[in-house]
């Protein structure tokens, strides 16, 4: 019982005490866990991807009133589970076409730095209790500058395939995904200041009532923030299939293409586990103290309503237009994510975080919150009547 | 020779060989892409001097932004395309003359030096002590307040000079 | 553990880039060009800064503190003298800096 | 501290071999021969492309790069004083939000001059 309750972890020490016994240097243990360690943790997104892709496949096909995958054939197994199997199967035997006029070398690197970077990302990412790759002292912060470094891929990707459509497609992207990193790190650095750490495992163990319930509009700056970095409508200009057909990778066919894609999926996939660490508690939920491995299914079960969020997102609201994307994000989000790093500052010092009662604090950040949503929902109609009193003056 | 010893000059390599790149490549695009790669060496030499938020903050602003905002001004004045462009100007011979003896004084001087040996460990709230410090009334709280000033400066003088009439 | 590697090494890795940097800065007739040149400096600077904290006060903050200072320097030349080549991109049509001679008219 | 970044090393080279591996496996079971050059022209819905690829571009889209980076140093700024918020005293955080507001005010002036409008 003691092996089970602390699965993962046991497996890893029991490896290590293998590798001594056989009589193997210390050195060459720790390089061999160590590349292991990494080896089989960069493996997990990959093959979660494979059951998350066939879960949106599922949602977008009854959101639009279709069935999904569901071919129960050769290739499809049971519920359709395998088509994205045969799908990369499928990418890989595609002809790998480089156009004449693209500049090759910037062409053939950005899909391989694009992947790269999305995986770079989940060393740092709690998986569970006490699973997790390196617990960085900067560890939230790991994350968003090595995300930053997607944009420089999407740039050589839209630059080397010298084509119209997938530079403006990757002007534009760049244009949404620089404008909407500010309300992302502002709102993680609202999270940091509660939870006095950059490292995500403490901003788990600091949770003892989840964020959400104390920085609402916090999370919803953050949701909006990645859902315009995930490229989603209503913010997806990145790609905008009905304007500039694919966006930056218009020109990548076969497995480059099926890079891109993995990327975006693992970056959501990240983001939706970012989204369940900052805000609702990560792996802690009932019970994980017995039995550690639960942790690993609160995560997964949280991380599944945030992806079936975005996904409602993604499917039932319009495109905004790019002067509205980036008016809504610089009007808007940013001097509001300014505002209430300011509030909750004032707020934590007045309220004083208690660690036998954490509800006095949350409380009072949560009443915080409402009075700042509702003076914002004040200044907008405000706003949005002058705006239409001056627009029926000018007309008449 | 320890594996520090290794890394350190594999990303002194990347870092050097991608800023020499940078001074050397027509296309400007191109260097600004090993301009990228030089900041990602420096960002681990930080990272062996134990400074990792600092390393953060130089792939953070440097790639993630200034970069960006390089490779958008290539994009937008597209001067790379002409092609009677030449790299470099009528003194670059000068320019290099100056400089190999230049760089040889420097590392003549560090070399003529004797310099501390290494003290101990990092304490481990460095980066705590990093943000005390910056709103310390004792400490740096004014160039932190003066550093807002001239990010606002910056910020509105450079979008006026940019913007369309 | 202390750093294995000595602080002379960073020093002339510092030196090396300023240089470099230096050079870009004078040769290249591209104003981007010359910008990128600027920058490759102030790393090198910054890599000094950091590396006389570690070796000489890692227990204060000054060092990564004014690391942080020059960040901010940065960023704020790249934006006005970017913001600057385009005003000229605009009027002149060129980011050559020996063409943009306002005196020969 | 090194010991933690041991593991992101080790990482940084698992994801290179991450991101290299699919094409190079590609290439083992992809169709491979020469294409008809109609096929490597520039892709444009049917049509010859025009001209150049590098447009000119707005300058608005450097205004708002601006503005980013920008704001990203004062990011920067902010997450070692957020790290470290629970320590400080109360003029320390009104400090902080000083410098917050400084910038809040650039952002309206801005705003008021008409620049963060998509023209």
């Amino acid at each position: 019982m003691d092996f089970l309750s602390d699965l993962i972890v046991n497996i890893g020490l029991w490896l290590q005490d293998l590798l001594v016994s056989i009589g193997l240097p210390d050195a060459w243990v720790r390089i061999i866990t160590l590349a292991g360690g990494a080896f089989i943790l960069a493996l997990v997104p990959l093959t979660a991807m494979f059951f998350l892709i066939w879960y949106e496949r599922k949602i977008v096909a009854r959101i639009a009133d279709r069935l999904g995958p569901n071919n129960t054939g050769a290739y499809g197994g049971p519920y359709g589970l395998f088509q994205v199997l045969a799908d990369a199967v499928k990418m890989f035997t595609k002809e790998d076409v480089i156009p004449a006029a693209a500049d090759r070398w910037i062409f053939n690197i950005a899909p391989m730095v694009f992947l790269a970077i999305a995986v770079v990302v989940w060393a740092v990412i709690p998986l569970g209790k006490g699973i997790v790759g390196s617990d960085l002292s900067i560890g939230i912060f790991y994350i968003l500058s090595f995300g930053s470094g997607a944009m420089v891929a999407i740039l050589m990707a839209g630059w080397g395939s010298n084509n119209k459509y997938a530079l403006l497609g990757a002007l534009r992207g760049i244009a949404t995904l620089i404008s909407y990193e500010i309300p992302q790190v502002l709102s993680v650095t609202a999270v940091v200041m509660v939870a006095g750490s950059f490292s995500l495992v403490e901003i788990v163990e600091s949770q003892n009532v989840i964020f959400l319930i104390g920085m609402p509009l916090t999370a919803l700056l953050f949701l909006l923030s990645i859902l315009a970095e995930l490229g989603r409508r209503p913010l997806d200009l990145v790609e905008a299939d009905s304007e500039l057909v694919a966006g930056y990778f218009v020109e990548y066919s076969g497995m480059k293409f099926g890079m891109f894609y993995l990327g975006e999926f693992m970056n959501q996939l990240m983001v939706s586990i970012l989204f369940s660490t900052l805000f609702l508690g990560g792996w802690r939920g009932p019970f994980v103290d017995q039995v550690p491995v639960l942790g690993t299914v609160w995560l997964v079960v949280k991380l599944l309503l945030v992806m079936l969020v975005i996904q409602f997102f993604q499917y039932s609201l319009p495109r905004l237009r790019i002067d509205q994307i980036l008016a809504l994000n610089w009007k808007f989000l940013t001097p509001l994510a300014l505002v209430n790093i300011c509030v909750i500052a004032l707020v934590g010092k007045a309220v004083p975080y208690d660690p036998a009662n954490p509800w006095v604090q949350t409380g009072a950040l949560l009443l915080a919150n409402v009075l700042m949503a509702l003076a914002v929902v004040g200044i907008l109609a405000v706003a949005g009547r002058q705006m239409r009193r001056s627009k029926l003056a000018g007309s008449s | 020779m320890t594996f520090q010893h290794v890394l350190f000059i594999v990303f002194g390599a990347i870092t050097l060989g991608g800023a020499l790149m940078v001074v050397t490549r027509r296309n400007v695009f191109n260097a600004a892409l090993f301009m990228i790669l030089s900041f990602f060496g420096v960002a681990g030499l930080y990272v062996l001097l134990e400074a990792p938020f600092l390393a953060g903050v130089q792939l953070f602003i440097y790639i993630g932004g200034i970069s960006i905002l390089i490779i958008f001004a290539i994009m937008l004045t597209r001067d790379m395309m002409n092609p009677d462009l030449i790299g470099r100007n009528s003194q670059w011979i000068a320019a290099a003359v100056v400089m190999v003896p230049l760089c040889a004084i420097l590392i003549w001087t560090v070399s003529s030096h004797d310099w501390a040996a290494a003290p101990g460990p990092v304490p481990e709230n460095s980066i705590l002590t990093l943000g005390q410090a910056l709103v310390d009334q004792e400490g740096l709280a004014l160039p932190f307040e003066v550093a807002s000033v001239l990010l606002l400066v910056a910020l509105i003088g450079a979008v006026t000079i940019a913007r369309e009439r | 553990m202390g750093p294995q590697i000595p602080l002379e090494w960073y020093l002339f890795l510092a030196a090396a880039l300023f240089c470099i940097g230096a050079y870009g800065v004078l040769s290249r007739r591209n104003a981007i060009a010359i910008l990128m040149g600027v920058e490759l400096m102030l790393n090198a600077v910054n890599i000094n800064l950091v590396a006389f904290w570690r070796f000489l006060e890692p227990g204060g903050a000054v060092g990564q503190a004014f690391a942080l200072f020059v960040y901010a320097v940065a960023a704020a030349e790249v934006a006005v003298g970017l913001a600057l080549i385009i005003a000229t991109w605009r009027t002149r049509e060129t980011v050559i800096l020996e063409d943009v001679d306002l005196l020969k008219g | 501290m090194l010991d933690q970044f041991a593991f992101i090393g080790f990482f940084l080279i698992v994801a290179l071999i991450f991101g290299v591996a699919p094409p190079v496996m590609a290439w083992f079971v992809r169709p491979k021969g020469k294409a008809n050059p109609r096929k490597l022209e520039t892709y444009e819905c049917g049509m010859r492309t025009h001209g150049e690829t590098w447009v000119q571009f707005k300058a608005q889209y450097y205004t708002f790069a601006i503005a980013f980076v920008l704001f990203d140093v004062e990011a920067v700024f902010l997450l070692p004083w957020a790290l470290a918020y629970n320590a400080l005293e109360l003029y320390a955080v009104v400090e902080a939000i000083i410098f917050i507001l400084i910038l809040l005010g650039g952002l309206f002036y801005l705003w008021r001059k008409g620049a963060l409008e998509w023209m």
